[in-house]
């Protein structure tokens, strides 16, 4: 059994108590993202703050990574900066593909260094990744971001 | 216990005796995905390889000659499996492919028909008004293919509703197969549902009508004796991978006269008779849906399988898995929190078994079966609207065949009971 | 004699130690229609069967984790041994259907934009008025799907026009790639004359008129270092059997714009985003080319292969074959009553080396040899019109791989002189 | 070397000198056959004579075995009854189709039985039967033979 290497106590937690959970008002952009081979499907939002920070909403159903890795997401880009949240999220998406020997750096990731267990399980990455992508498309859709960046 | 022995069976399957995530040893119940294969089919293969292995149909020496023959001995194996002639068996790459040349039948017939109408037989050009048929349990390879079809024809897909247990609803098939109905093509056993449908009369209907009925046998012809003659139907699709085979190999059977109607799919070598720089003439069925090299090794492999599953008796194949269907649906129908999506009894259904247990996940279900070593399918197994259709976005599958038996099936419910207990959801 | 120590490589081919025709050693000269394969791709086969057989991209257990890595490194290196990003690379049965693939995108997208003009990308959509070029001296499976794609959209085919030493005949090359020019598909090296032929400026001739330009490598990419980036193509079409691979795979390479341009081919499971029952949307290449389950094991094998040639080298594989080629030339042209039909030199040439013999049918050629164990291949090689052209109806083919060397050609020439006294033609 | 058991003197002979080779002037019909393999081809034409008998014409071009038949054929069923030809022609399929383990009868197959040896190699099976297939074409096509006898 190597269950909980996968799931993590913090993963579990966000998958029964998802934080931020919503769409928002008036959004720049919004992007609807499905995991073709499960049908595990995710929307995020975003928009800004007046500070110029992220403000990011989501609605989605899935499995346990996949919905706590949204909910994660949101608890650590919510109101950063965009140059900070891209630093984040190429950091977990390095994590994810890392296929285990990563060696997260829990200053920029927060609770998301809980997921680097799910790297050593090809089949549930896109699980974890499915909200990161689906943020990355709808900044690229509101211009937060440019194509292809670091994707 | 059932019919068969089920160790001297397992022992033929080297992978079956390994072991995964760490020790656990592998228990095997995603068949219905692909099965594994005995070590007979790879000696068959690579024997072919070792001794024979050349072009066929093309080649006049020594090992050119052993190459076509045994793809011909293969051919009449595999024919002879299904009760069939072997002119009347294509062979294909997989069971999609097989449906794809059935459905590009209707819409290369029509794309023709708008310059030379002549060339092409009536049954297959189709025209906006005309509608095609399926039901609302189709995989995906029986369902997006007759969409494209519509998307290049004009014609309307319709589709056969389902109970709520998981049968085809029939109540109104007059108003869903009538006169505009060129095409009807329905899956024999759901691979998500389990459900057996009644083909026969499906194909009937298709017939009184003037449709052209094809079935889907993918799930069918691995797991019961089935006689493609019988079914009543002009085309016949499955895989060979489900049924022990290679991968890379399946097959289309079809009536003489339909596959002589069709126009061609692919073309290329060995499908022609004669070729001019601006004009070809093609040879008739089996060769004429063939284009190219065909996947001679496997066609050897396969046969080594179906020689293997007629040695145990496919109504031996047939029990057994009944006898296993009807205890998992009774443990399942036994745990709490445990649903069955398709029938959740016995009658008319095969044994791949799909569930849902509440407050769970399938991916989170089957991470727990297969941190045990129990490997079973989580998805909405290429059936995305028969999820939908009882709004669940997808089930755990369970999909034994004849190298399991029950303690197979004791340790899948074991792992849903860990599984609950780890999610903390115990009923 | 060449760089390669042949005697270690035959070594490493079982079906090479065999002997045909009570008793003859085989002379395996006719790896033009399909190359043997080492034992490290037959290995490389049995172990994915028996270690990781699983359905690939669908499941989530240790199995299909590991079927799917398999899979997919298959694909990373087979891709690498030509220069190609993984992503680029689809998989098919064999080149043929490669072939199809590309024709197919034509023909659809023409046929989809009757009814949704906006569903598909007008490069692909052809009317009366079109063009199509080829050459005189393509493989049938790349002259009858575009034969057919006419059928289907009224478009025309042209063909570049051969000189009598087998060569491209270029001097009318602006009257037949002009602005009504939307597809160039030539072949790289002809499986019949043996020509290599200058696709590159095919190439940027087709896209100076915003023509799709595609390339048939069947014949270049086992024997020579192929980058296909650097071919300026937009697809390239191969096969698997031919480069030391098993039978049934074959691949295409397309740029990721041409890709993601074309509409997709065979449909099913695996290659789609969203299914509902009247729609879907679909995955992104090189999976939406890939309905349906693969050739999981096939493309195991076959990247085997690669690592195997890698290993040779490509450069050295080409320079070894380029010995052979001029070893064989010169004797055939030193022949009396034999005539090559295709370039009578060794330049831009490669080993396929066809000709015929005055008075002699190659039938009869072809079963001499055979009869002391040397196997050529006999017949119009799936190049018919190529064959009319030269006005003879057939011709027999030496050609050798990295596994023959000089003795091997010598038996071959003995076989013809043998022919020659046994039907009385001696000249 | 089994050469000679395949190429015997009399196919030879008919192969260097085709009997009765040549076209009809008035056929009742005429059948084009190919070998789609090697590309090689015969045009078989029948009639009938005043007696009722068989009038076959041919043309072609092709390997020695393929030639020497359609030689053989014309030899053996020119002026025959349909009848007496069917039997002929029955037979040689079968001889051909024995894997080389027939035992011909050499009263009803004449010349033809010097293709015993053909019959052990599958690829010239198709050769030697080319012609006679073609005549089955035409004998059809000209209404002396109903459709899928004996074939
Ligand atoms: C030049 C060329 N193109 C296409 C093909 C077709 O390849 P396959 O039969 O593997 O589909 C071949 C080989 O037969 C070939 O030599
Ligand atoms: C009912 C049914 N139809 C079609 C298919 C498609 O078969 P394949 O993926 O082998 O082409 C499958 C299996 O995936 C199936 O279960």
């Amino acid at each position: 059994m190597n269950l909980e290497s996968l799931y993590q106590d913090i993963i579990l937690d966000h998958y029964k108590h998802p934080r931020g959970k919503g769409l928002l008002e008036n959004p720049l952009a919004s992007a609807f993202h499905v995991n073709p081979t499960c049908g595990d499907e995710i929307t995020v939002q975003v928009g800004r703050n007046e500070a110029g920070g992220l403000v990011i909403g989501y609605e989605g159903q899935g499995c346990s990574i996949s919905q706590a890795s949204a909910s994660v997401l949101v608890e650590l880009l919510q109101g950063r900066s965009i140059q900070e949240s891209e630093e984040v999220r190429l950091a977990f998406l390095e994590l994810m593909h890392s296929k285990g020997s990563g060696d997260p750096d829990e200053e920029v990731l927060g609770d998301a260094v809980a997921f680097a267990g799910v790297a050593k399980f090809p089949a549930r990455v896109k699980c974890a990744l499915l909200a990161w992508m689906a943020l990355q498309d709808a900044e690229i859709q509101a211009g937060l971001l440019k194509t292809g960046e670091g994707a | 216990m059932t019919l068969l022995d089920v160790a001297a069976i397992k022992a033929d399957f080297p992978i079956l005796s390994t072991t995964v995530r760490g020790g656990q040893p592998l228990v095997y119940l995603d068949s219905g995905a692909t099965s594994q294969k005995p070590g007979v089919v790879l000696d068959a293969e690579r024997n072919f390889y070792e001794h024979a292995n050349a072009a066929v149909h093309r080649g006049a020496h020594a090992l050119a000659e052993e190459a076509t023959d045994a793809f011909e001995d293969a051919r009449r194996t595999i024919a002879s499996f299904v009760g069939a002639r072997s002119e009347d068996l294509v062979f294909t790459k997989n069971a999609t492919e097989s449906l794809n040349l059935a459905a590009y039948a209707f819409s290369n017939a029509t794309a023709i028909a708008h310059f030379d109408a002549h060339a092409v037989n009536p049954r297959f050009v189709l025209k906006p008004g005309d509608t095609i048929v399926v039901t609302e349990m189709e995989h995906h390879a029986n369902l997006v293919p007759w969409q494209e079809v519509c998307r290049k024809t004009g014609a309307t897909l319709r589709w056969i509703p389902l109970t709520d247990d998981g049968r085809l609803d029939l109540s109104n098939i007059d108003s869903i197969i009538d006169k505009t109905t060129k095409v009807v093509s329905v899956v024999h056993q759901s691979n998500i549902l389990g459900t057996i449908n009644q083909v026969r009369f499906l194909m009937d209907r298709a017939h009184d009508v003037q449709a052209v009925g094809i079935i889907d046998g993918c799930q069918s012809i691995p797991h019961m004796p089935v006689d493609v003659v019988e079914l009543g139907a002009d085309l016949v699709a499955w895989s060979g991978h489900k049924m022990l085979g290679p991968t890379g190999i399946g097959c289309l059977w079809g009536t003489e006269e339909v596959l002589n109607a069709m126009p061609p799919f692919l073309t290329g070598g060995s499908m022609i008779q004669m070729v001019e720089m601006d004009k070809s003439t093609f040879a008739l069925p089996p060769a004429k849906f063939e284009a190219g090299t065909p996947m001679v090794a496997q066609a050897v492999g396969l046969a080594a399988a179906a020689r293997y599953l007629d040695n145990i008796g496919m109504d031996n194949v047939a029990a057994h898995e009944h006898a296993l269907t009807q205890y998992t649906v009774n443990l399942l129908n036994a745990l709490d929190g445990v649903r069955i999506i398709g029938p959740a009894n016995s009658t008319d259904r095969g044994s791949a078994i799909s569930f849902v247990v509440d407050g769970l996940h399938p991916h989170d279900v089957g991470q727990v079966l297969d941190s045990t070593g129990v490997a079973v399918r989580v998805g909405h197994h290429c059936a995305w609207p028969t999820c939908r259709r009882f709004g669940v976005p997808s089930t755990t599958r369970i999909s034994p065949y004849i190298y399991n038996d029950f303690s197979d099936i004791d340790k899948a419910v074991l792992g849903i009971q860990a599984a609950q207990e780890f999610f903390g959801v115990n009923a």
